[in-house]
């Protein structure tokens, strides 16, 4: 009695340490840097875009996770073969001319460039499930585990030995290259259609889970996909199309970072990747709107953290893993609950 | 006789649903008692609150003087509890011997230096471990099975070599979950003898789930019947057979009962 | 209408079943009984697909069945009630019965049979947007039911339907077999509760270490005293 | 036959596959053999399956595998050749796919590159392709043949006599051929020599394995055991600097191996993060042995009085502050991820990996940063460099011996502890953890005991890795360490020690020896991991145990020899 107690006892107080120590120095930096407000503004839009790149990351691990349990290690290499196809979707669009057109032709480009990038993410998701994950179903969890570490090695430095070492740098098209500017505040363009297309694409994929047929047959081959077979469910078929789905959202991210950051090579899907796992075990993995807050909160993290904290923007990575240590340590089922933890008992 | 487990007031609640709801139980030291009642009734959780698998939200659990609530369950088999589960859980990859090592873990002291250095203390002990796991498994009547991969036991073996690890850690008190569930009619008889023997020749307390009345009637002293987390009855079996609400409840009005003992699969969720 | 010949099935190296063989006719209730580890549900499960046999071959109405994938022996309509119930915890009882009828597209007949199966089970009909988790073991053994009803099965698989419940609540269950095999429906019934399941059934079969012991009508089998004696004996 | 057709097609995919990645290039005229017979035994690997369910006669195998072989020719000769008309045109493909050049398409053909880039390749060059992997095909259908009949068949049960004896000898005969190699004025092979050499030692090294496994249990393993470790300690004397700088990074991936073995292999616990301790060690001997290099303690030492130009500690007093420091680095980590399951462990290590990373990447001061750590110290035997007593023994070979005997002391230590409770408990544990502590098992100080032990291992190997490359920087502590050490205990079979050996051989050492294709290294590699996973998840020399779990279908074979195996090795 006395000893858990004094261990759950010791763990609080851990924490309430940990939380004082972080006001502490947010509150003594604060004063000493000063930074104007404008500047938190920014770094908090930053943030929020950058949420929302993870969360659609984030979204493909929580849903193959919900479903197989098992961590598409390689999932952030799926995001980044959606950048590298969707650079060269956009040197194609730029070749026929289209990202000098008018704006109706620009848009149809972009969204030409965006869905290539979700098609060839998909082709590798679906190839990925085909060949590297569907013959381990039903083996020990690390296997799968193992296998996927063997497809992310193998998807970087493919695309690395075919596509070669330089970074793809993808141009934006004067649309959406500028942004808005109020006071000293500068939001991008690329920053506000992020955003805005992650949230749509994610709720998107909500109505899907919840409304649809396929929805409630992905639902049902989480929860046990030998009765879901029993009522006629082809359990194959919905495992394919929560990769394609998935893989989808990935690609999307892909591209879409492709045009924040200005370019894609062979390892730029590894730590968003890692990032967006992270995101996706902090709002508790297999948790659809835990993910989607995971992402926001860790893409918060890091753009207000460094600054907060007082330290270089290098650190940023460390603050990320540090928060998902901590969060595993207080809650080792994420903020938000690991919806399926009750099957693993 | 005196009490050699007692508890109070136990209630385990998960999400709104109260699994076992403020229930009083006594355990007479050497004797065979058992816990009856319609699946979902709360046995089970009731030997989870015991082996420190679950903690009760009220109540409290006192074994030969120690309180159980709270206490970690590799601390509570170290107090003299052991159990078996209900779905037999053996390591299937260790052999039937070392399974029957392993519980007698808690009964071991040599550290991981004295293995590093095979110390005269470690070897000593090992030597005893492995006789005692011999002897063991010559009591449940696997004496030739100590090399054989656990998993290639058939069913009913299993379920001995699961009371044999659990006799390893040397316990007062062993709790049995559906010892029988599975067996035919003459595995069912030979279980009947281990539980007497059991407690007859090495002393040990047994407290045990069963669905086949056949055992619960012959072997038991006492019977407590629980329902919806309630405990409804408790009694010598003729008491508890007589009794109306077990009847209502449990044991039904005789056309319908179950008499086959045991379900096939038993990962009855709450 | 249903016939199994010689049928062999493995479980990885063990040999679950060894040579079953066994015919359900149409309108029939035949029960499998038998003791833990006996085959039962392993017959279920190869019949339905979610097992394959090495060996023998399984016939619907004439037709191959064996080496289908379940859920293209449930389009078939052979639909199974497994064991334990394995009802959907977290869809809700009209998403539950919404899956019963995955591979349905006919909107009217669907309807039609959601209500049959919510009059038959009225407990049902006041739960319908309450996780199906949160239901009691008897709700939750009729949601399986009813489930299961939803394909509009010509065969019922139906394991262990009264596993666990309350006396009270098996009689009920027992019940509503005879009725659905009254308005039509064929059953083969898994029990361990060997006695009700005889009384219910037409024939029977009793099962021990993957394979078939005994077989005959119902009433026969009652009375036999190796039946008696070793499953139906208190 | 719609099904070969697709076989076919997944052949093609392959082979455009290698194209992309530029493997013709590097293999200029060896190309179409190489492609050959890899094609021949993808038939081999694909039909093997089918012909032994549906026992396939001759002729069908011959026309399945003629059919994979013309479907993967014929679409490849197309490929190539529309590539060849687009470089004769002169349009630039190397923007898209970089590896896409004349120099490559050409060693595809076998022709020079002059002719593709002038678009005059002539027909019958792309029909030798065709027919090249037309008959490619049909070999792998004979090789199928061939392998299911008779001979395969007696390979696996019945025991040809000699054979053992041949297993046990083989070693020695190759070791005697090494040293031979190694004398003055011999030039056997040439150039290759040296390469050729180190091969040779590889594959010494791992038949060592397989002979201790062919020798019976007691007496004569141990002779054999015996024998093989002074055969094995006199290797560092004749190998040259090149040979013993591979073999040397060989042993100190043994030893981390064997560490990690602990964790996953035993424990269950799957550490992706286990570069932080092999970091960890190299640091902490650097800043003993060089503390000139930081900046930090260079200025700390100097406010002290004392110079930082000189060691403060010895190679072999450090071993102990290395140990120990990484086995605290284990135990830190261990708590906070101790309530964690599998999955999460996973990546919460890795995190931890990284995070160490960058602090030594980003603690300028004291890490110097990606300047790194320079001129760290050599070990000394009583004071005295090796080299300069022995001129048979340079200074990587030295460092050879060492990571020899400090493998032969992990490896003894993780036997002994294998065998012990604490071994058991340990299994117990990965097997089901909620029995496990219900048996009485501690779970936080058994979880926590294989962190440290781990994690001290790694430290010692880090220490050696330190002195044996002089100069540290925090890229050579990056991911892929702990992935190459997770990847050998995989390959090698998980939990086994000989595995380990046997994982690092193949996966540092073969490496080496195929230094022309060093590129394809990493996508092998993981090809590996995933075909192993598939085909053969419980690795090449798998402990008993193992085995038994991941494939149940292989159980019936006896299950002591590798017991005897893992006793042997000590």
């Amino acid at each position: 009695m006395e000893k858990q107690a004094l261990s759950k006892l010791f763990i609080r107080l851990f924490g309430v340490v940990v939380i004082a120590l972080v006001v502490w120095r947010v509150v003594t930096v604060g004063i000493a840097e000063g930074y104007p407000t404008s500047f938190w503004i920014s770094q908090g839009i930053n943030g929020l875009v950058l949420g929302g790149v993870y969360a659609l990351v984030a979204l493909g691990y929580t849903l193959v996770y919900g479903i197989l349990f098992m961590i598409n290690f390689a999932h952030g290499e799926v995001m980044m073969i959606g950048g590298i196809t969707g650079f060269f979707a956009l040197q194609f669009a730029a070749a026929q001319g289209w990202m000098e057109g008018s704006t109706a032709v620009v848009v149809a480009a972009l969204l030409f460039i965006l869905i290539m990038g979700m098609l060839g993410s998909v082709v590798t998701g679906v190839t990925l499930e085909r060949l590297a994950y569907r013959p381990l179903r039903r083996a020990p969890r690390l296997v799968p585990l193992i296998s996927a570490i063997g497809a992310s090695l193998f998807l970087q430095y493919s695309v690395l030995l075919i596509f070669g070492v330089s970074p793809h740098s993808y141009r934006k098209p004067d649309l959406i290259s500028g942004g808005i500017r109020t006071g000293d505040v500068f939001i991008p363009y690329t920053g506000l259609i992020i955003f805005f297309a992650s949230v749509f694409l994610m709720l998107g994929l909500y109505l899907i889970i919840q409304r649809t047929k396929l929805g409630r047959a992905m639902r049902a081959v989480a929860e046990d996909k030998d009765t879901a077979a029993l009522m006629g469910v082809n359990v194959d078929a919905v495992i394919v199309a929560t990769f394609v789905l998935g893989s989808a959202l990935a690609g999307a991210a892909g591209v879409m970072l492709g045009f924040h950051n200005t370019v894609v090579k062979f390892n730029s899907g590894f730590i968003p990747g890692l990032k967006a796992f992270t995101a996706a075990v902090l709002g508790g993995i297999g948790n659809i709107p835990g993910a989607m807050f995971g992402s926001l909160i860790l893409g918060m993290i890091e753009a207000l953290g460094p600054s907060a904290l007082g330290i270089p923007t290098e650190y940023k990575d460390i603050i990320a893993f540090s928060v998902l240590v901590l969060i595993l340590i207080f809650r080792p089922s994420g903020i938000f609950g690991e919806i399926l933890s009750e099957k693993k008992a | 006789m005196a009490a050699l487990l007692e508890a109070k007031g136990v209630t385990k609640v998960f999400g709104g649903l109260t699994a076992v709801d403020a229930v009083d139980l006594v355990i007479e030291r050497g004797s065979i008692a058992s816990l009856i009642g319609p699946n979902g009734a709360g046995k089970t959780t009731f030997f989870n609150c015991m082996t420190g698998l679950y903690r009760p939200e009220k109540g409290s659990i006192h074994f030969d003087g120690h309180s159980l609530v709270g206490q970690r369950s590799d601390q509570i088999i170290g107090l003299g509890i052991a159990r078996t589960y209900q779905n037999i859980r053996l390591f299937k990859g260790m052999t039937v011997l070392e399974n029957v090592l392993v519980g007698q873990h808690v009964r071991m002291k040599a550290s991981p230096l004295g293995a590093v250095f095979r110390s005269p203390f470690q070897q000593a002990e090992e030597r005893q471990a492995k006789e005692f796991a011999q002897e063991l498994l010559e009591f449940v009547g696997l004496g030739g099975e100590g090399e054989t991969l656990s998993t290639n036991l058939p069913y009913g073996d299993q379920r001995l070599l699961e009371i044999a690890r659990a006799i390893g850690s040397r316990p007062q008190l062993l709790l049995l979950d559906e010892p029988a569930a599975g067996m035919n009619p003459r595995e069912t008889e030979e279980m009947i003898d281990l539980v007497h023997r059991l407690r007859d020749v090495k002393g040990i307390t047994v407290f045990l789930i069963e669905h086949d009345m056949k055992v619960v009637m012959n072997i038991s002293e006492n019977i407590t019947v629980l329902d919806y987390g309630k405990k409804i009855a408790e009694g010598k079996p003729a008491e508890v057979r007589a009794n109306p609400r077990v009847v209502e409840a449990y044991l039904g009005p005789g056309v319908l009962v179950d008499t086959s003992g045991g379900l096939e699969k038993k990962g009855e969720k709450l | 209408m249903l016939t199994l010949e010689n049928i062999h099935t493995y479980y990885d190296r063990i040999h679950a079943l060894k040579g079953i063989s066994l015919t359900v006719e149409q309108g029939e209730i035949v029960t499998l009984i038998g003791s833990n580890g006996a085959g039962k549900t392993t017959t279920l499960n190869t019949i339905s697909g979610i097992l394959t046999p090495k060996e023998g071959t399984v016939y619907l109405e004439g037709e191959r069945i064996d080496h289908l994938p379940a859920h293209t022996v449930t389009h078939r309509g052979v639909v199974q009630s497994p064991e334990g119930r394995k009802i959907f915890a977290r869809l809700t009882v009209q998403e539950n019965l919404e899956m019963g009828a995955f591979n349905r597209n006919d909107t009217d007949g669907i309807a039609s049979d959601y209500e049959r199966v919510l009059s038959l089970f009225p407990r049902l009909r006041e739960r319908l947007k309450q996780a199906g988790g949160t239901l009691s073991g008897g709700e939750q053994q009729m949601l399986a039911m009813g489930r299961a009803m939803m394909a509009r099965p010509r065969i019922l698989l139906l394991d262990e339907p009264s596993m666990g419940l309350a006396p009270i609540l098996v009689e009920q269950i027992f019940q509503i077999i005879l009725e659905i095999n009254s308005q039509g429906t064929t059953i083969l019934l898994v029990e361990q509760n060997a006695q009700a399941a005889l009384q219910v059934a037409h024939r029977g079969y009793v099962m021990e270490t993957g394979t078939i012991r005994l077989s005959g009508e119902a009433k026969t089998l009652l009375e036999d005293p190796q039946v008696v004696e070793a499953y139906l004996g208190f | 036959m719609r099904k070969t057709f697709n076989i076919g097609l997944i052949a093609f995919a392959i082979l455009t596959y290698l194209t992309l990645i530029g493997l013709p290039t590097r293999l200029a005229g060896a190309t179409q053999p190489v492609l050959a017979v890899l094609l021949a035994l993808f038939v081999y690997a694909v039909l093997r399956g089918p012909a032994r369910e549906t026992g396939m006669g001759l002729g069908q195998l011959l026309q399945h595998g003629l059919l994979i072989g013309l479907v993967a020719g014929l679409l490849l000769v197309v490929e190539v050749g529309f590539f060849n008309s687009l470089l004769g045109d002169g349009v630039k493909i190397q923007p898209v796919f970089d590896q896409i050049v004349p120099l490559n398409m050409a060693a595809m053909l076998n022709v020079r590159a002059g002719t593709v880039l002038n678009g005059e390749v002539s027909p019958i060059a792309y029909a030798i392709l065709a027919l090249y992997l037309a008959l490619a095909g049909v070999a792998g259908g004979l090789l199928v043949h061939f392998t299911r009949s008779g001979a395969a068949g007696s390979m696996r049960g019945v025991h040809i006599p000699g054979t053992r004896w041949f297993t046990i000898l083989l070693p020695f005969a190759l070791f005697a051929f090494i040293y031979y190699l190694g004398l003055d004025g011999v030039t056997t092979f040439g150039n290759d020599k040296n390469i050729i050499r180190l091969l040779l030692v590889l594959m010494a090294t791992g038949s060592g394995l397989f002979a201790l496994r062919a020798a019976h249990a007691g007496l004569e393993q141990l002779i054999i055991g015996a024998l093989l470790a002074v055969v094995l300690l006199c290797l560092p004397f004749v190998l040259n600097q090149f040979q013993n700088s591979v073999m040397n990074i060989v042993f100190i991936f043994v030893m981390m191996g064997l560490g990690l073995n602990i964790v996953v292999g035993y424990a269950g616990l799957l550490d992706l993060g286990y570069v932080a301790f092999f970091a960890i060690g190299a640091y902490v001997y650097a800043f003993v042995s060089a503390p000139f290099s930081s900046p930090y303690i260079s200025a700390l030492l100097t406010g002290m009085g004392i110079s930082p130009q000189s060691p403060l500690l010895g190679y072999w007093s450090a071993i102990p502050l290395a140990m120990l420091t990484a086995a605290i680095g284990g135990v830190l980590l261990g708590i906070p991820v101790l309530r964690l399951r599998g999955d999460y462990l996973a990546i919460v290590t890795l995190g931890f990996g990284e995070i160490i990373r960058l602090f030594m990447l980003n603690l300028g001061d004291l890490t110097n940063g990606p300047r790194g750590l320079l001129q760290i110290a050599q070990p000394t035997l009583f004071g005295v460099a090796p080299a300069a007593l022995t001129t048979h023994l340079d200074a990587q070979g030295w460092i050879f011996l060492l990571a020899i005997l400090g493998s032969a002391v992990v490896a003894f230590v993780a036997i002994r502890l294998n065998d012990s409770r604490l071994g058991r408990a340990w299994v117990a544990m990965r097997e089901d953890e909620d029995v496990a502590q219900a048996t009485g098992i501690h779970l936080v100080q058994t979880k926590l005991l294989a962190f440290a032990i781990g994690a001290t291992f790694a430290g010692l190997a880090g220490q050696l890795y330190a002195a044996r490359q002089v100069n540290i920087f925090p890229e050579n502590f990056s991911l892929f360490v702990s992935i190459d050490a997770l990847a050998l205990i995989i390959v090698g079979g998980m939990g086994s020690i000989p595995g380990v050996v046997l994982g690092a051989l193949a996966l540092k050492g073969l490496p080496e020896v195929l230094r022309g294709v060093d590129e394809y290294r990493i996508v092998t590699f993981a090809v590996l991991l995933i075909v192993m996973m598939i085909v053969r998840p419980e690795g090449i020399l798998p402990s008993a145990r193992r085995r038994r779990e991941l494939h149940s279908e292989d159980a019936e074979l006896p299950v002591d020899e590798d017991e005897q195996l893992e006793g042997g090795h000590a």
